[in-house]
């Protein structure tokens, strides 16, 4: 699924640009300069994050924080990019447990979870170590693919998005009515987040009335035009704008800004990217739900590791350890400030640190 | 033409309908949706649809001077993305310390038509067919906006630049105003200059063009630098509006963008279509979408409802007076 | 009017030669055109009158030999080169744009002349396209979309285009006029002469036809091309029919050029009937009959719905009422399926587009109507199939390197034999020929004469639609004449009674 | 002698360009020149050209197919939701929602006469939108057990070979055939050169159009089964950013757009070639930030060079 924007500080992406110009030329001539030396016996571990797009700022966070780890013990690291493309993105991880012989590390986001189920396989043949992120059937559970799956993570949908939902009831008031931007209909994290506003407007006890829902399939453009439609059909009747990640929220932002609402009609995402954030200073956003793609992209390669490298066994671990939440930070204008200025410390060593209970699976 | 004694006959009629078909299509889709919701045929909402169809607009008028070559351009999203990326990291930005403000715009158009020249130069020198050389150079597009950035996403504080598509004249906002004057250039550009009668003339019979002594190849190559300047414009208006860019900004422009010419009412054989046919084409497309959620069409219908719309708007406004073979 | 012969070349050739792979196109070609004389070059397809045309055009290079434009030798490198040094070309393919105007065409890749500040005025180019239209005494709106324009219509607005020249250079012009009467009726053919005659005062002309009577008719000179060389220069005054073909063919033609003496009697059986039927805008309550056997010609002039009427017959034209009964039953109309599936077959005047797949193979053309026959369980029988077009290819005499050979690398004349073979294999009843000698050479031309003998003497019936009257009623066992979308007289044609031009003409006209 | 050899060079080009990329790849990383590898390679490949043979059809008659990838999302979703239920049927079904897909899409070009591109595009929103429905807009897993059952012609292995290898050079052999050997196949190249010659002759174009398109549909709907059996599961956004892959597999192996010309076999190696130049790049290492441009820049290329230009007068 596509997710958009991430916090990442000016002197991080200057640094970056740097690096992407010197990309660009790189690839004038054919990459060159890119290519890595790598021999035929791999000795050593390979990690590899695989996402769905460098493209966007959310994915290529998560990216980072893969690469932070490898830095941290010196070891290769690949990028892996689906374009959205099951078979590219499985076929991808098959190339590089060919070329590694096995000694791979992989931390996979499924662009669809069905293909989670295929990589997990692949993986166990080839003797690789997983670690799953987002999307993955509900029957596929690491405990049956001792101990080359070792666990799958991701973020509640449900009562984060069902906070976050009632922060937005907050800002209206406690009524009125919302309409609502979902992502792409099939993904997982789109359903569980629609399910958890469904949850929030039963507790309003029918103070709150959802008018429409439309997805907007991720997609910051299509927010802008629906939410500009929304206002023509409900006119003054919208109170509040529920977005299910904050890429839409924005282009919905943006809709309000341009017919002088924006203030006056509060919106809430999901994701925490930083113009989410700012939106939230200038009182425009309610709030959001803040991930830590630098922790997941980072922590879904040092678990696997560690038990790569036998510090951790990971078959003796509870599942709880092994299907797990990470922690969403609830960012509104009271917490924005804080946010702000203690960004999250990331500590390899404490594996599960921030794990916040076992997944749960709702019918 | 081997109908010749019948064309004639016909051929008035046809000229007529090929120039108002669109147009009358429109006219009952805004009345249909206006039966369902009252809300459609204001002026605020109005105003708001030409808002959106703004950007789109200036993409399709651009690409259809291609697809009357007989040609089609599908770097488009990369080509906005590169833009829409460049732009936004001239004008004052958080990520680079340039600000050059409004100049960043020229530059921006510029370097859209540079690679609207690249697809044109490969397609003609390389003699690839524009599908591939442009979907190749979109690729390519999409991979340098994606490497300048790494996936940052530039967000633009100019106020002055964001005012290109914000700021209002008459409460018009300027989007629509910058959209309209593309298409009078388009127009004057189809009508009133040899590039456009030429086009015409390659896109109807290609090698009758050369006999003439048209310059075919250099017609080509400007037609698709031409089409890479709209496609810079419509980036440089989409960082404006969203007050950003990032790799992406230009993603799911392609399609509706070709779809908007086709429903126009210009053939994707080439030769007969126009600006105009675009300009209703576009509105067709766009007052589709904002209907269907002022109508509440439940969404997972929605795409199966705007295929059906979209095969009896084309049904209904298609020039058929040239096409005795459909393709 | 007499040139004399010291007077300078308007346009010369010097020994030019060019080869392309495997065949040497044109072999130590000399010509020349002085001014105001009207030069006719003649040849079967392939002797090189358009490799001529391409070289003069700059579409070609020569390998060898000069060409000198009043007196100076010159390179043409580019169509627009030959423009600017006042070669102007009519070309024998249609080559007006449907989807631009009269005016557009005329003055296509030069409208800088009606640039005002980079911008084309179109009334100055319709203004100026009057005038050009005028002197082919053609009366339409220059803003017209040519789409709108007959057949003549648009080889008038062709001609006008290579006339707009002559006002706007100053040097001498040298029009070149490829097959101008191929699609021009008797009267067309009539005002393009007086337009000659009227240009020729301030033009060269190279004319360029298969219509042997209307090359002597217009000609001072006449050059005879054969195999890529000149075998013959003469004087119009002095030159024959007889002696052209002679020349061009290399052999005496025997005398008997229609056949007649081989013509068949029709026999009783009714084939065809058509009854009170009409096409708004065409043709209105046409009745007649055909027999088995039967060659109906239909006369008339563009716009007499003749073309119509043909083409209601094939089903590529849907008529408005009326009936058609193939051997008494009522045949569906507009439907080309059910046509050819009741035995009609249409030999299309656009051979290229509609009478053969230029890519495919001369055996896949073949049986293209008649698939079906070469199939079992679903498979084709390459070798059945192979069989039957060298069959046809024997018969017709068809000159082709082999059955798989692209049908589009095959002259004129055989690819119209080969058309003919594709309905003879699909076993037609009826045959509609559309101009069937349109635009191919003397030798091809008699074959087709030929077949058409042989056809209904095999019980075939023909409808024909043919190039010039004397073939018309060479050819035909009776003759309907249209005029203005009606029948306007039903004339016998029998062998021996054949009636002149002038009682056909005058129903038509 | 030498020219007959230029000539082998010239027809198969194709063919080269594929040879040539897998042994300089091979060269710089020589575990990519395994067997075991070069086999993966290619099952993976299979799906893309199951879809990409069904269009190629549809191209060499001059028009295009557009609507593939929502007919293989399709075709997955109802293989997953009825699998339960019907067992073997429910393949049938998934296959059958592709012929009426591709009969639908033929329909709509035909009768009201709209260009495929546009008459396929609309298509295929509701095809979409019919997968969403069926799917009750979820992914459908397909039990492990059913898969072992009904699937296994569809992955796993046969004489050592993976299955989908042995699905696509089925597929390939069959449309192959159908296209040399069939009035079909000798109608598609007719159709794709000169329709109104083959109108003038008495065929039903509209006929020959309508089994592309249907063939076209059903390929894709295969193409879908396939891609459930080998992912466990059917989902209606399951063949995402196929539709220009697909595409770019047909004209990279040479088939002109304009039609008349082109072959399966060729689309099958243009299908290779592509996905060895994306494993490639993995290969070797080129940075996931130059992939896409070297992607686009490599496609060009490969056009440039494997196109027949011979008998097309007019590049569009």
């Amino acid at each position: 699924m596509t997710k958009n924007n991430q916090p990442a500080t000016d002197g991080v992406s200057r640094r970056l640009l740097i690096k992407g110009a010197m990309g660009v030329a790189g690839a004038a001539a054919f990459g060159m300069p890119f290519i890595k030396r790598s021999s035929a016996a791999e000795t050593t571990w390979t990690l590899a994050n695989s996402l769905r797009s460098v493209a966007n700022p959310y994915h290529a966070t998560f990216a980072k924080g893969g690469e932070n780890f490898a830095k941290s013990i010196g070891a290769k690291y690949e990028v892996l990019i689906t374009e959205g493309n099951s078979e590219k993105g499985i076929s991808d991880i098959k190339a590089l447990l060919q070329r590694t012989g096995g000694k791979l590390i992989v931390n996979v986001d499924p662009n669809d979870s069905p293909d989670a189920r295929v990589i997990v396989e692949e993986c166990k043949k080839a003797g690789a170590y997983v670690v799953t992120q987002w999307n993955k059937p509900a029957d596929l559970h690491p405990w049956d693919f001792n101990p080359n799956y070792v666990a799958h993570m991701s973020f509640d949908g449900v009562p984060n998005a069902k906070k976050i939902a009632e922060v937005l009831f907050k800002g209206m008031g406690g009524a009125g009515g919302v309409v609502a931007l979902g992502g792409i209909l099939s993904n997982v994290p789109a359903i569980e987040r629609k399910a958890g506003l469904d949850m929030a407007i039963k507790d309003s006890g029918g103070k709150v009335e959802l008018l429409d829902f439309q997805p907007a399939d991720w997609d910051e453009k299509k927010a802008f035009d629906i939410t500009q439609a929304w206002i023509t059909r409900f006119g003054d009747k919208v109170k509040g704008v529920f977005a299910a990640n904050d890429g839409m929220g924005m282009g919905a932002l943006e809709a309000l800004r341009q017919n002088n609402l924006a203030g006056k009609v509060p919106v809430v995402g999901l994701d925490g990217i930083a113009e989410a954030v700012k939106a939230i200073e200038a009182g425009e956003f309610a709030g959001t739900v803040a991930w830590d793609p630098l922790w997941t992209g980072g922590m879904g390669l040092a678990i696997p590791y560690a038990v790569a490298t036998g510090k951790l066994d990971i078959a003796k671990e509870g599942k709880e350890h092994r299907e797990f939440y990470g922690t969403g930070i609830i960012v509104t204008k009271d917490s924005v400030a804080d946010f702000k200025n203690n960004p999250s410390k990331i500590d390899f060593n404490d594996l599960f640190g921030k794990a916040t209970g076992q997944i749960q699976y709702r019918g | 033409m081997l109908m010749a004694a019948a064309s004639a006959g016909t051929g008035k009629l046809a000229a007529v309908w090929r120039v108002w078909a669109p147009l009358a299509v429109l006219g009952a889709l805004c009345l249909l949706i206006s039966v369902f919701s009252p809300n459609f045929l204001t002026v605020s909402n109005l105003l708001r649809l030409l808002n959106s169809a703004s950007i789109p607009m200036i993409l399709s008028v651009g690409a259809t001077f291609v697809i009357l070559l007989g040609s089609i351009d599908l770097s488009l999203e990369g080509i906005v993305s590169v833009s829409a990326v460049v732009v936004s990291m001239l004008v004052a930005n958080d990520v680079t310390g340039v600000a050059i403000g409004l100049w960043a715009v020229p530059l921006a158009v510029f370097l859209g038509s540079l690679m609207g020249l690249i697809n044109g130069v490969l397609h003609v020198w390389l003699r690839t067919p524009s599908f591939m050389t442009t979907l190749g150079v979109g690729f390519a597009g999409v991979g340098v906006a994606t490497a300048v950035l790494q996936g940052v996403t530039v967000r633009i504080s100019d106020q002055n630049f964001r005012a290109i598509s914000l700021g209002r004249i008459l409460d018009v906002p300027m989007a629509v105003w910058i959209a309209a004057v593309t298409i009078g250039i388009a127009w004057v550009i189809q009508e009133r200059l040899r590039l456009g009668r030429w086009v015409i003339a390659l896109g109807t019979d290609e090698l009758t063009a050369r006999h003439v002594g048209i310059p075919v190849e250099r017609t080509r190559i400007i037609v698709f630098a031409l089409a890479g300047a709209f496609y810079g414009l419509g980036g440089v208006l989409s960082a404006a509006q969203f007050g950003q860019g990032n790799a992406l900004i230009g993603q799911g422009r392609l399609f509706t963008t070709i779809t908007a010419v086709v429903v126009g009412g210009t053939a994707l054989s080439g030769g007969s279509g126009s600006v105009l046919n675009t300009v209703a084409g576009v509105l067709i497309v766009v007052v589709l979408a904002n209907g269907m959620v002022l109508m509440g069409v439940p969404p997972f219908v929605q795409q199966g409802v705007q295929g059906v719309l979209i095969i009896t708007a084309v049904a209904m406004s298609l020039d058929r007076s040239r096409l005795d073979v459909v393709k | 009017m007499t040139i004399p012969d010291t007077a300078v070349p308007v346009l010369e050739l010097a020994h030019i030669s060019k080869s392309f792979p495997g065949v040497k196109a044109l072999d130590d070609v000399s010509l020349s055109v002085r001014p105001g004389e009207v030069v006719g070059i003649i040849g079967e397809n392939g002797a090189g009158k358009s490799t001529v045309l391409k070289i003069l055009n700059g579409i070609y290079q020569p390998d060898a030999g000069e060409i000198r434009i009043g007196g100076n030798k010159v390179e043409i490198k580019t169509p627009r080169a030959a423009f600017n040094l006042g070669l102007a070309m009519v070309f024998q393919e249609q080559s007006v744009l449907p989807t631009l105007t009269v005016a557009e065409n005329i003055f296509l890749g030069r409208e800088e002349e009606f640039l005002r500040l980079g911008f084309i005025s179109k009334a100055a180019m319709n203004k100026a396209a009057a005038l050009e239209l005028k002197k082919v005494h053609l009366s339409l709106p220059p803003s017209r979309r040519c789409a709108d324009l007959t057949f003549a219509e648009r080889q008038m607005v062709e001609i006008a285009k290579a006339l707009s020249l002559d006002s706007r250079l100053k040097g001498q012009l040298t029009i070149l006029l490829d097959e101008p009467t191929s699609v021009l009726e008797a009267k067309e053919v009539e005002l393009l002469f007086s337009i000659i005659r009227e240009i020729r005062k301030r033009a060269a002309i190279i004319f360029i036809s298969h219509r042997l009577e209307e090359v002597l008719a217009i000609t001072d000179r006449i050059v005879v091309m054969r195999d890529g060389k000149v075998v013959a220069d003469l004087p119009s005054k002095s030159a024959t029919v007889k002696d052209l073909h002679s020349h061009m063919v290399g052999r005496q033609l025997h005398n008997e050029y229609y056949r007649e003496a081989r013509q068949s009697k029709p026999g009783d059986a009714v084939v065809l009937e058509v009854q009170a039927l009409g096409l708004a805008g065409a043709f209105s309550d046409v009745n007649f009959q055909m027999h088995a056997g039967e060659v109906l010609g239909i006369a008339g002039v563009i716009g007499s719905g003749r073309e119509s009427l043909a083409r209601c017959l094939s089903g590529h034209l849907k008529p408005d009422h009326g009936h058609i009964r193939i051997a008494g039953e009522e045949l569906r109309q507009g439907s080309v399926l059910k046509a050819s599936a009741a035995g009609i077959g249409l030999v299309p005047s656009e051979r290229k587009v509609e009478g053969l797949v230029s890519a495919m193979t001369v055996a896949e053309n073949m049986t293209l109507a008649a698939l079906p026959k070469f199939v079992s369980n679903g498979i084709i029988r390459f070798g059945a199939e192979r069989k039957a077009s060298e069959d046809w290819i024997d018969q017709l005499h068809i000159k082709t390197p082999s059955t798989a050979t692209p049908i589009g690398s095959l002259s004129g004349g055989n690819q119209q034999k080969c058309v003919l073979a594709k309905w003879r294999i699909a076993g037609v009843k009826l045959l509609v020929l559309d101009h069937p000698t349109r635009g191919i050479d003397v030798g091809a031309k008699e074959d087709v004469y030929e077949l058409i003998r042989d056809m209904t003497g095999e019980g075939l019936s023909v409808l024909l639609l043919a190039d010039t009257l004397e073939e018309l009623i060479g050819l035909s066992n009776r003759i309907l004449v249209m005029k203005d979308g009606q029948v306007t007289a039903s004339l016998d044609a029998r062998a021996g009674a054949k009636p002149q031009q002038l009682d056909v003409i005058r129903h038509m006209v | 002698m030498q020219s007959s050899a230029l000539t082998w060079l010239k027809d198969n080009l194709t063919f080269v360009v594929l040879i040539v990329l897998v042994l300089a790849i091979s060269i710089y990383d020589h575990t990519f020149f395994s067997a075991s590898n070069l086999l993966t390679v290619m099952a993976d490949t299979m799906t893309l050209f199951l879809m990409a043979s069904g269009v190629t059809l549809v191209i060499m008659m001059g028009g295009i197919d557009l609507s593939v990838q929502s007919v293989a999302s399709l075709a997955s979703c109802i293989l997953a939701v009825y699998l339960p239920r019907f067992g073997a049927g429910a393949i049938g079904l998934a296959v059958l929602s592709g012929v009426a897909s591709g009969f639908f899409g033929g329909l709509v070009s035909n009768q009201l006469r709209i260009p495929s591109f546009i008459a396929t595009l609309a298509v295929s929103g509701v095809v979409a939108s019919a997968a969403f429905y069926i799917s009750g807009t979820h992914s459908v897993n397909i039990p492990g057990d059913l898969s072992a059952v009904y699937l296994s012609w569809a992955v796993g292995n046969f004489l050592g070979l993976p299955c989908e290898i042995w699905v696509g050079l089925v597929c390939l052999v069959v449309l192959n055939a159908v296209l040399a050997l069939t009035p079909f196949g000798r109608l598609v190249r007719a159709i794709g050169s000169q329709e109104r010659a083959v109108l003038a002759s008495g065929i039903d174009v509209n006929r020959q159009k309508l089994i592309a398109f249907t063939l076209s549909g059903t390929m894709a709907a295969i193409a879908g089964v396939v891609m459930a059996a080998r992912l466990g599961s059917g989902s209606p956004t399951l063949a995402n950013e196929f539709l220009l892959p697909a595409i770019a597999c047909v004209i990279v192996g040479g088939t002109a757009v304009t039609g008349g010309i082109g072959s399966i076999w060729r689309t099958y190696l243009g299908a290779l070639i592509i996905q060895v130049v994306r494993i490639g790049m993995t290969f070797v290492g080129i940075s996931v930030f130059a992939q896409q441009i070297v992607f686009g820049l490599l496609l060009v290329a490969a056009v440039a060079i494997t196109m027949d230009r011979s008998k097309v007068s007019v590049i569009k």
